[in-house]
């Protein structure tokens, strides 16, 4: 489960959304990834990408893997020109996932919240668990996914989570499409407003959420409200990506100056861990 | 040994220490050893220098505490490490088990808390000492002074002189680049008994943040390390290798078996890999097996290279 | 003026020196102006500042002179120059009828010199004189001593107080990266009676040519310049801004916009542009406006601007 | 005849030599290029590639011009890469070309001698005088080229030359086409190994020559010996190419310490102007 170094070549690069890409890699790198893993693509050849770039996956087999990324500054924009049969310098899988075992454990479904480009990883869970990934016991267990995008046409992977036989409600920023507002409004609609209420009959067993800092700080505040757990996939800008710059650090629940390591101790966190 | 016949082309030795070749990693950028042993056998190379250790663990500096910068990067870390304690416990057994040099880099805000930690340092598996005298992240002195230790000649002989003091090992003195006379502060380190220095630290810089208008690193200003810097390292080593006889370990910016050359020839006994291994984890390896290979094409060694881009009787006037 | 009704928001000064916009040449890097006036109308620049003048004309430092490094260049150019006389006679009259403010950078080896040069540019057409205290590739001294006017303070205080002496002109002393403590030169500047500060000329560094086992430059080092030492020139701005309440101009690395605010947010009163106009002839212009525009979507000014990113009250500790 | 900056279009792009293409960009910078100018190429999306690249013109027209390139580092390479379509920034025309009216006036033919990737800007002087541009009294004036490679398959624009009756002379340091040896030995042959006399009853008006220093070097010291005039293409590491920089500076034979400025005085300068 130790993360390789390798280069990679690109089988496929589809535009999947304005500025988005959905990248194939030929990589055995991601035969061992569970969901909420990430890689490092180095871009040495690129001014202005010296460090590497951390994507998480977006779907995982033994052969290849996907990412789904969004082009915003050098780096991203520069993944997203290749072209098929060009090669990547991809060191992965890297990090710590989600703890799908107990998530599924504490019973009831799983409710993913994404935004952005925040869903890879939720999607990556989705098709870990119906591919039997997080035991086959629990392969068709109900999921939930409340996705959230300026736009409709930004509105990432609902059709590939729909296709899986995910339960997605979809929010924009302009109203385009879904609910008129913030995914977290949503979220909050289905974790039944009054808090420990359940305003619709459904309970889930675990929130998995990613997306920005602010989305994901007022997820937990909603789980902690609703007293449903919740495990947050986050960013912070990263250097080697593992474990050894003591770059990402992260300020810890337990104390304000203990510093969880985003690269090793996550991407993943259970959001009581993390001092939001 | 890395393997072939020529491989004794590559020793070398810094000072009293015998390297059997000279890539080094540089503190603060390998952890302590362990973390690297997936990517590459770490004992290959020519020693390893841990993350700088204090006497107490200290928890870091608020974060973000990285930034990009061009060909480069800014840390403000703040010497975030286990502690004198919790490396002798946890770190170093992995290390001592190595079949290569173990250098332990330490930093402390006095002399005589140099001394202690070198003192304490006298133990089975440390193979010699790297003074931090130049971290730009950290404040200096027990009673706020904001003096940085390399940045004054009589601190950086009264550091070097408490742990020449009190160990036994190779003292390495590791200076940085913001000073107009770098061999003021080597003949410094010289006579208070240094058996090396080791140049450059991270250089002291700043990215703002123009969209939030503050800066982004959560201290301010951090060290600039990478690429970018490379010539100011290089600059460093050839001063000092002219000026004075103390061997000198060259790092900064360096990620390819050329970057190393170029240092070696400016006058390095050997050279410590640094921020490449955060863009590839094995840099260090690669410089390695890059050098190698280059002393075969070339049928040279390393010592006879040290010092071969020093121009003889032509004043840098 | 820029254009537009908003040009005003560009509006900055430098001390005593008004500026309708805060983007100027960096000496070295921009002629004496009409080389670049077939790019761009240079008159729509905030200033221009020439390529340092010193009495008598110098044929410049031999060749190879200039060598690239990750995101940057060394120069050893040896500040190659027509000479007092030469400028006054060829070069002024043409920067004299652009309506735009000229800054002319001197440089002498002894203080009294400094003075000299700065009373014989009393003339029409000179608006401000920059004194380079700090350009690595010449030697100091009359008698061969090698001690660069902005690594001492008091070489600093005297040369800007000759100059002080000798001119009604505003005064802009310009100073480099190397030292451990930059405030001291700026104070000292100060104390000498400077208008302002210019932050920073280049870093030494040197390259070195493994096939050849010799430094590219012939002259050895060289000065290393932008975007790699990008994030030195704003920690140095941010730094003296932090201490002293003599405004700043702030050079280094700037080859956007985004570049330039930078320098703005940590402090500076103006901004040079040098090495990108290697890169692109309309850098200086390009900057300009792309400020303009910011401030425009902003609804912002310069003035504004400055400092917006020095955190008050919190210490840099 | 001032030079512009200005993005132009790949319109093709071909290999042809193992590592040396051939590109065409769609611009009207070439309209007013002599032969010997230059472009400026930026490559600031290259890491390793800072400063811009210089180029020579190998053909000019009103609204194209070509480079012939060898890959021999970054910023070779991205262009080596390019395809249809993609855009560089360019910098031109730039510099001072070959004197063609002076060479031709002295009488008598032009030889060029080119060494490696030295052959485009002579390509460029056969064109140009073909195409009427140096007048077209000397549109038909007799030209003969010396061009050396290290191999056969490097030699460059050979039969392009011919194919506009230039009269070919070529030499591989590998002997694996036309003499086994120097093209500065070929130079030597023609003008006559014992100086003054001429070897082939021919002697040319002016010997124009581009390729590494030590090439040139050689060629001026033949051509005075045989008082020939020649004109030299050089190079030197540049920075800004229009004159600004100083970094480019040439020690004039005139005196030890005065410079010429390759980007400004030059790239071609008479060969007695240049302190060898
Ligand atoms: C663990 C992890 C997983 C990620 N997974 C994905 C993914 O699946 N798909 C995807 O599109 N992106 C993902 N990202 C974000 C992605 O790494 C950044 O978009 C990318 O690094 C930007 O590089 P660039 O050179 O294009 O832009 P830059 O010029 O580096 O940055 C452009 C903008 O993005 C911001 N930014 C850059 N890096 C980060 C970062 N690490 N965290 C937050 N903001 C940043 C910058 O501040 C800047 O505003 C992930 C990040 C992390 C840490
Ligand atoms: C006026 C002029 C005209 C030129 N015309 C052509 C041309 O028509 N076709 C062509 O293929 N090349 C030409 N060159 C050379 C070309 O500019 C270099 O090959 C190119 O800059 C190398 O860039 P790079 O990033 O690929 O390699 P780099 O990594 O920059 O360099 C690779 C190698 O080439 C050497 N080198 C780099 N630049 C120069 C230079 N300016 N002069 C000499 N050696 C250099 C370096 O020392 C190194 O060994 C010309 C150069 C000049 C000055
Ligand atoms: C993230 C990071 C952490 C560092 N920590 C230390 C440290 O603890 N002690 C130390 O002496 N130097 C430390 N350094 C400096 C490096 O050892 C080295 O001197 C510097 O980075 C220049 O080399 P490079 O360009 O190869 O990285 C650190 C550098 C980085 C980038
Ligand atoms: C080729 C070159 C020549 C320079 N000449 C001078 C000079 O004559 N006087 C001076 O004060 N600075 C000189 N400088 C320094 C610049 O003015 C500027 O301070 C420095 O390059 C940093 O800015 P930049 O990164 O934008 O280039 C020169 C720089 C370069 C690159
Ligand atoms: S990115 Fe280096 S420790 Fe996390
Ligand atoms: S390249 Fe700048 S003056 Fe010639």
């Amino acid at each position: 489960m130790s993360a390789r170094l390798q280069e990679c070549t690109v089988a496929a690069n589809r535009e999947v959304a304005p500025g988005h890409a959905l990248v194939t890699l030929e990589s055995g790198i991601g035969a061992a990834a569970e969901p909420g893993q990430f890689v490092q693509v180095s871009l040495d050849g690129v001014a202005g990408a010296f460090l590497p770039r951390p994507f998480s996956f977006h779907r995982a087999a033994d052969d290849q893997f996907q990412l789904l990324l969004r082009s915003v500054g050098p780096g991203t924009a520069a993944i997203v020109a290749t072209r098929p049969g060009e090669r990547l310098t991809v060191l992965g899988p890297l990090g710590r996932g989600f703890e799908l075992q107990r998530a599924i454990a504490s019973g009831g479904s799983l409710t993913l919240v994404g935004g952005g480009v925040g869903v890879p990883p939720l999607h990556h869970v989705a098709d870990f668990v119906r591919a039997g990934g997080a035991g086959s016991e629990v392969t068709g267990a109900k999921i939930d996914a409340l996705v959230g995008a300026a736009t409709a046409e930004l509105l990432l992977a609902v059709d590939d989570l729909r296709a899986i036989d995910v339960d997605v409600r979809v929010s924009t920023d302009d109203g385009s499409a879904g609910h008129h507002g913030l995914v977290t409004e949503l979220l909050h609609d289905e974790l039944g407003a009054a808090g420990g209420a359940d305003g619709r009959g459904r309970r889930p067993g675990c929130v998995l959420a990613c997306g920005p800092h602010p989305m994901l700080r007022a997820v937990a505040k909603i789980c902690r409200h609703s007293d449903v757990p919740c495990q947050v996939a986050m960013e912070e800008p990263m250097a080697c990506g593992y474990g050894v710059c003591l770059g990402c650090a992260i300020p810890a629940a337990a104390a304000p100056d203990r510093y969880l390591l985003l690269c090793k101790d996550g991407p993943v966190f259970d959001a009581e861990q993390v001092a939001w | 040994m890395v393997s072939g016949d020529r491989s004794d082309s590559l020793a070398t030795s810094v000072g009293p220490l015998r390297l059997r070749n000279p890539v080094l990693t540089a503190s603060g950028t390998f952890g302590y050893g362990q973390e690297m042993a997936s990517f590459f056998d770490v004992a290959k190379l020519g020693g390893i220098v841990t993350k700088t250790v204090t006497m107490r663990p200290r928890p870091g500096n608020p974060t973000p505490r990285i930034a990009e910068t061009p060909a480069g990067m800014l840390n403000s870390i703040g010497l975030q490490n286990v502690g004198l304690d919790g490396f002798l416990r946890d770190k170093l057994p992995y290390l001592a088990a190595l079949d290569t040099v173990v250098v332990v880099s330490i930093m402390a805000s006095t002399a005589e808390e140099f001394g202690e930690l070198a003192g304490e340092l006298r133990v089975e598996g440390v193979d010699a000492i790297e003074l931090n005298l130049s971290c730009p992240n950290v404040s200096y002195g027990d009673g706020g002074q904001h003096v940085m230790f390399a940045h004054a000649p009589e601190l950086t002989e009264a550091a070097v002189a408490a742990a020449r003091a009190a160990s036994d090992r190779p003292i390495v003195a590791k200076l940085g680049p913001d000073v107009p006379d770098i061999a003021a502060l080597g003949a410094a380190a010289q006579r208070g008994g240094a058996d090396a220095l080791c140049v450059m630290n991270t250089v002291p810089g700043m990215v703002i943040d123009t969209a939030a208008k503050r800066p982004v690193l959560a201290r301010g200003s951090g060290g600039l390390s990478g690429p970018a810097v490379r010539p100011i390292g290089v600059r460093l080593v050839y001063q000092l290798c002219a000026a004075l006889s103390l061997p000198v370990v060259g790092v900064g910016g360096i990620s390819t078996a050329e970057d190393a050359l170029q240092y070696l020839m400016a006058g390095a006994h050997a050279v410590q890999v640094g921020t490449a291994s955060f863009v590839r984890p094995t840099a260090a390896h690669d410089v390695l097996h890059g050098l190698q290979e280059y002393l075969q094409d070339e049928g040279s060694s390393v010592e006879a290279l040290i010092g071969a881009a020093q121009r003889k009787g032509e004043s840098n006037g």
